[in-house]
């Protein structure tokens, strides 16, 4: 690898005294990370602020959560892990200023953070050039793999197959309507979802419909949707259109009761703005459900709670971010070091037995074996988990699914 | 109605069947109204009989609902408004209508007819000729002192000058005043009515005036408006005696 | 002799160039380490706009929200040329059809779309950086600014537009890399734009063209023409009636705004390495008009001045304080607007001119660039309401 | 046969459907008629005051559920009065110490209430987080009104219909057939005027932009039960409320009516034969093209200027 400070041309000379000026006085050990003998930095890139705040809350939460548990249970290869958090304020330059400071100036040995597509791709670039290393939570459309990024929510395929399969199996559903926000993630969980209805389950799709990211006016899809009658309504809308979606569909009277539908996009924390009463019966497909029933993750809803406080809900990916500390603590532990290069290497492979979801193991291609889960919508909020896959292997480039 | 005919040589501004509505209310009805070369004609008439209007729809400014105006045998009323002005249209608002920010100088240079375009006023050249030009209009107009004062410090008086000058400036064919004198004191109207025989010389003049004093000592022809129509039309004493005009202005 | 001192403003805004020049040609470069200066080159980027607004704003009176979409589109293109580049069939390999930008490849486009293919000229490129947003621009203007659509208008309408905008390069990913943009840009011409070396050199060459624009600026404000825009702010009746098209000048005021925009979008592509419809949305719009607004609308210095403070402002506040810079934002956005309406060259005028000249003994400086924003200026939008 | 009154039902309730749009539209746009049509102000902050009384129902709907369960049905009403009282008292302030000192200056206080927008939503995410939160509607107001077996009506939506039926009334009759209302305008018209014959124009100005909060606010409350209550929530309408102020022409509430009308007609349109996106493009773009016609909206009075 390069050298992080590359100091070749004449011309940088001089920045060279800046760069000595403005070091933070980090004790660089040779791999040229922040660490020192009895501590480890590490970055946490998430929006505090902006329209991404709502979503990525879980995940900040989760993360701080996990690195406090592992530093009370003696850190990684004996140093305590400090964070250094930044604010990538919704805004995907500032995620892209934000990582190169944490990467360059902060010199982190690993970033847990981002939670969109967009956030994510525009980082990505740093991520490769300064060599980095990225825990990305959330579920996303796939199409992507690299050395810098251990993805440890699910790809496309895992989420939409095996649910796809369910409900065709148990619903005996032959006519989908697909719907989403518009962007890369629907789209292409969309693209993929119909390759599947139409060349496995000799489906049809009877109609497919893409909202700008913030509508809030769904009248005349819900119309459509009565029109057309599918067996299911294949949703993956986000955000604030998310909570306007559930509640005219539910004051339509679209209701579980008369309308089958089946979600990607909806998790305990998507439920606390929309109101479980507004999408009771509906199923969404998931890896992570808050009551899971397995005691990895009553220890962890229990330890949440009470740091949180007894309402705190946790959703898909923020189970997926309180992942990523204890992977990259495992896959230190067996490099023996701190060096990204060698985290890298010793990750495929890594197991954790003691994940909420229960168990997953990383794959050559950086993402996870996991299970994939059906739940059902209570008007408490919750959900009632009532299917539950093999474990699937992750498959970002799905071949006849492009 | 008052149809007003005129056999003399074809006049300069000719007004025919002008009418404009507000929504419903015709503020100027179904107007005649003929300019002579070298004429000062004064339009009276009580508040709200259209007579500003109807300098408004000559320069463009607002768009007849129907009729014609007829400029040197062009129409004015298709006419976009910086092409009535380039036409030889100049027109003196109500309130003095001035760029305060900018000195006398500049004030009148701004109406010099060049750069009159984007590319033209981005390489405008402050030429001698231009020079000569702003020092002799600044003269006329009494503020050849006054080159370089500030013009938001200039008097009411000297500001409404200012504008007869910006005016002067583009050499119009058609000069039309709205209310000239307002806010001067007698010395300056006095001096305002020589000007504005100087400046008829060649051009016709159009000006509304309240002031009657005024009116008389600069009006060739008078005509009164009352209702968006004419209501008499002639010289000054003629008018002044007409039974209507004066029903008109004492009322009932 | 004269022209050149009006070009420069005179003695005291020579001065004020010189200094600026010096804060960024010299100062950052020699203070800042590699990934801040690169950050003030990414502000610089700002800049361009902020100019852009001072003349049309400041001087035109023309507040236009919109101006996101210029960035916008200029840094499309050139983050388009980019793209192809960085897309050569050796690299794209694993892709169905190698040699289109990977999210075409996602999105089941086999071809390259005819709007790209021009695109792999740099020289149609740097011509369609300036090209496209000005035609825009021309276009918007001609239909507005003809129909005098009025000030309050004007805004409303253009930061619509820049909805417009955003919404539809969000829906045709296919072809624009919808929400995520067109990201991972590498090299431009061979040149590997993300070495430290790239970095600064394209920092001064930021640079440069910003002070270019300025002197731009410069030359039109001390032209007849920039007599005539604040003519036009204050009195437009008056100007249309001293024969002059008043649409014309707005509409070439706006197009100039335009063209620096979209060279700081050009810029950012490069420096930063991706574009997104992030920029040309509503809320990085009125974000570029605070830079104007916080650095003073009527100075083409104090707007970059100002883009730079705001931004190291965010990046400050939000490092430090996440949970309290959207207050300090909102807060001065409206202390400035309140009581500072024209920005810090205005307190630079009213306080620290007369500070620095007794300081250096000498006699406080004659006129400054900066006419005062009269509210009377403006109290004609109110009138002219219908 | 049978597809054919289907298909009846299906334009009836997309034609309810653009009705029920344009209720939306006309609530956001009647607390931005007063105050941008009437007073001329530009409040970027518009949203945000519907977010305070959208936050202000969901406070009285979780205060309803702790303490007095049974009084849930009924709640509702309780929390559109407050919102109007809380969003009034938030503009009652914001125009004392802002607005009424740059009422010279327009598109400054397009720049000043956008800092305020700011501040507004960093507030409510300090005081309810960044998640969203959702206020329980009461019962009768969900599902569905069957008038026969096809047509379904949402009732929320009759709900939202009646309140903007009120609300527009009762703008309507104070604007136009009170003394207030009197006042108003003749102190849009002429402020000096107004003064000297002696109205309280500071005082007609408070109470103006108040009463525009507060009726943002009641809209706040009722999109409670068909969109989400977050910091930024308000935001997303902004945009759109403005065109429809701008393009019925900003000083007639008639034209504002009408042309929340137009618009919620076109995009419902639209909506059902094209992408969503696509009809919002096709929505903004007429709205620009017809301004462009007719510059000052469609309900402008022909005066002399």
């Amino acid at each position: 690898m390069e050298p992080r400070l590359i100091r070749s041309k004449p011309l940088l000379a001089l920045s060279l005294l800046a760069a000595a000026l403005f070091s933070q006085g980090v004790l660089a050990d040779n791999e040229g990370l922040a660490v020192t003998a009895t501590e480890v930095t590490v970055g946490q890139l998430h929006s505090a602020t902006g329209t991404m705040a709502i979503s990525e809350t879980g995940s900040i939460q989760a993360e701080r959560l996990a690195i406090e548990q592992i530093n009370a249970s003696g850190g990684i290869l004996g140093r305590q892990i400090k964070v250094v958090q930044e604010d990538g304020a919704s805004d995907w330059p500032t995620f892209a200023e934000k990582a190169k400071k944490l990467l360059v100036n902060d010199k982190v040995a690993a970033v847990f953070g981002c939670w969109t597509s967009a956030s994510r791709k525009a980082v990505l670039p740093i991520f490769e050039k300064e060599n980095g290393l990225l825990y990305y939570p959330t579920f996303y459309e796939g199409l992507e793999q690299s050395k810098n990024v251990i993805y440890t929510g699910q790809e496309a395929t895992q989420q939409i197959l095996a649910s796809l399969d369910w409900i065709a199996k148990t619903k005996g559903a032959k006519t989908f309507y697909l719907v989403g926000s518009d962007y890369i993630w629907p789209r292409t969980s969309m693209k993929i979802a119909r390759k599947h209805i139409e060349n496995v389950l000799h489906g049809t799709v009877v109609g497919e419909d893409y909202y700008p990211l913030g509508n809030t006016q769904f009248g005349s899809l819900i119309n459509k949707v009565k029109l057309k009658k599918p067996d299911v309504v294949f949703a993956a809308v986000v955000g604030g259109s998310n909570v306007a979606f559930y509640k005219q569909l539910n004051a339509a009277g679209v209701n579980s009761s008369k309308q089958t539908l089946l979600t990607l996009s909806v998790t305990e924390d998507e439920l606390l703005g929309i109101g479980g009463e507004n999408m009771a019966g509906f199923y969404a497909s998931m890896k992570y459900f808050q009551s899971l029933d397995n005691p990895n993750n009553k220890a962890f809803v229990e330890a949440f709670k009470a740091k949180y406080g007894k309402d705190a809900v946790i959703g898909d990916v923020t189970q997926a971010a309180y992942l990523g500390p204890w992977l990259w603590k495992a896959a230190v532990e067996k490099a023996g070091s701190f060096d990204v290069d060698k985290v890298v290497a010793a990750s495929p492979g890594i197991e954790l037995k003691t994940a909420p979801e229960g168990y997953v193991k990383v794959h050559e291609n950086h993402h996870l074996w996991s299970k994939s889960r059906i739940g059902e919508v209570l008007p408490n909020g919750q959900f009632k988990v009532i299917y539950e896959s093999d474990l699937i292997e992750p498959n970002p480039f799905p071949k006849g699914y492009q | 109605m008052t149809a007003v005919g005129f056999e003399m040589k074809k006049p300069v501004l000719a007004i025919e069947g002008l009418t404009v509505s507000f929504d419903g209310f015709k503020a100027v009805d179904n107007l005649n109204l003929y300019i002579d070369r070298n004429e000062v004609r004064v339009v009276i008439g009580p508040n709200g009989a259209g007579k500003t209007t109807v300098l408004d729809l000559i320069c463009g400014k607002t768009r007849a609902t129907s009729g014609s105006i007829q400029f040197d045998g062009q129409e004015l009323t298709k006419m976009r408004e910086y092409n009535i002005v380039r036409a030889g249209v100049g027109r003196k608002f109500q309130n003095p209508s001035i760029y305060e920010n900018l000195t006398v100088f500049e004030n009148l240079e701004m109406s010099y007819p060049a750069g009159r375009k984007v590319w033209g006023a981005l390489f405008f050249k402050r030429s001698a000729q231009v020079i000569a030009r702003v020092e002799e209009v600044a003269r006329e107009i009494f503020l050849g002192d006054l080159l370089q004062q500030q013009a938001d410090l200039l008097s009411h008086g000297q500001k409404q000058w200012l504008e007869i000058g910006m005016l002067l400036m583009q050499d119009p064919e058609l000069l039309m005043l709205d209310e000239p004198v307002a806010g001067m004191s007698v010395n300056e109207r006095a001096q305002t009515a020589e000007l504005l025989n100087r400046i008829s010389q060649g051009r016709s003049v159009l000006v509304i005036e309240h002031d009657m004093e005024f009116v008389k000592s600069i009006a060739h022809k008078v005509t009164v408006l009352h209702q968006g129509k004419v209501l008499a039309e002639g010289s000054m004493e003629s008018v002044q005696s007409n039974p209507k005009v004066i029903e008109v202005y004492l009322g009932h | 002799m004269k022209a050149l001192d009006k070009l420069l403003g005179g003695q005291q805004n020579l001065i004020g160039i010189m200094l600026l020049a010096v804060l960024i040609l010299v100062v950052f470069p020699l203070t800042l380490d590699a990934f801040r200066l690169n950050m003030v080159g990414k502000y610089l980027t700002y800049a361009f706009v902020a100019v852009g607004l001072v003349l049309c704003w400041g001087y035109g009176g023309i507040l236009s929200l919109g101006q996101g979409v210029f960035f916008g589109v200029g840094g499309y293109c050139m983050a388009m040329f980019l793209k192809l580049e960085a897309s050569d069939p050796q690299s794209t390999k694993i892709q169905s059809t190698p040699g289109i930008p990977d999210f075409m490849d996602w999105n089941q486009i086999t071809e390259l779309p005819w709007l790209w293919q021009p695109f792999h000229s740099f020289t149609f490129t740097v011509f369609a950086v300036i090209a496209v947003p000005v035609l825009l621009a021309f276009i918007i203007g001609i239909a507005l600014f003809k129909r005098r659509v009025g000030d309050v208008y004007f805004s409303i309408v253009t930061q619509a537009i820049a909805l417009i905008l955003t919404v539809l390069i969000v829906g045709q990913q296919g072809l624009t890399g919808g929400v995520n943009g067109i990201t991972d840009l590498k090299t431009l011409l061979g040149w590997d734009l993300r070495t430290d070396s790239a970095k600064m050199i394209l920092y001064f060459i930021s640079a440069g063209l910003l002070f270019g624009c300025i002197f731009i600026g410069r030359f039109i404000l001390a032209s007849k023409l920039g007599r005539l825009l604040m003519a036009m702010r204050d009195k437009e009746e008056r100007v249309r009636f001293s024969g002059y098209d008043v649409a014309s000048f707005k509409i070439f005021v706006f197009c100039v705004a335009a063209a620096f925009s979209a060279i700081g979008g050009a810029m950012f592509a490069l420096q930063v390495g991706f574009m997104s419809p992030s920029f040309v949305g509503i809320v990085p719009s009125i974000e570029m008009v605070i830079f104007a607004a916080v650095g003073g609308r009527m100075s083409l210095l104090g707007a970059v001045y100002g883009a730079l403070l705001v931004n190291y402002g965010k990046t400050y506040f939000s490092e430090s304080f996440p949970e309290l810079w959207l207050y300090l934002m909102g807060g001065l956005f409206i202390a400035v607007v309140m009581y500072f309406p024209n920005g810090l060259a205005g307190l630079w005028d009213s306080h620290g001119r007369q500070a620095l000249a007794k300081l250096l003994r000498r006699k406080p400086a004659p006129k400054a660039e900066i006419a005062p924003v009269t509210p009377k200026a403006e109290t004609k939008i109110l009138e002219t309401q219908p | 046969m049978e597809w054919l009154s289907e298909f009846g039902a299906i334009a009836a309730m997309q034609g309810f459907n653009g009705l029920s749009v344009f209720c939306v539209l006309l609530l956001m746009a009647l607390g931005l008629a007063i105050i941008f049509g009437q007073m001329g102000v530009i409040n970027m902050a518009h949203g945000e005051f519907l977010t305070i009384g959208a936050y202000t129902t969901y406070v009285c709907s979780s205060l309803t559920a702790h303490f007095a369960p049974s009084f849930q049905p009924y709640y509702f009403f309780f929390a559109i009065a407050l919102s109007f009282l809380v969003a009034g008292a938030v503009g009652w302030l914001v125009e004392w110490a802002m607005i009424s000192r740059l009422y010279k200056r327009p598109l400054d206080t397009l720049l000043a209430t956008w800092g305020l927008s700011l501040v507004m939503q960093q507030t409510f995410r300090s005081v309810f987080g960044a998640r969203e939160v959702s206020a329980e509607p009461p019962a009768w107001l969900m599902g569905s009104v069957n008038f026969t077996d096809a047509i379904e009506i949402p009732r929320n939506g009759l709900f939202m219909m009646g309140l903007t039926l009120l609300l527009t009334a009762t703008i309507f009759l104070m604007l136009y057939r009170s003394r207030w209302g009197l006042q108003v305008r003749a102190t849009v018209q002429n402020r000096l005027m107004s003064r000297a014959v002696g109205i309280n124009t500071r005082k007609v100005d408070r109470m103006t932009f108040a009463l525009g909060c507060g009726v943002a606010g009641v809209a706040g409350a009722a999109f409670t039960t068909i969109g989400s209550t977050g910091p930024t929530a308000g935001s997303q309408y902004i945009v759109d409320t403005f065109l429809v102020v701008v393009f019925g022409g900003a000083q007639s509430l008639f034209g504002t009516i009408a042309s929340a009308f137009l618009i919620a007609q076109t995009q419902s349109l639209s909506e059902f034969f094209l992408s969503g996106s696509m009809a919002k493009v096709l929505t903004l773009s007429s709205v620009i093209l017809i301004l462009m016609l007719r510059p000052q909206g469609l309900f402008s009075i022909k005066v002399r200027k």
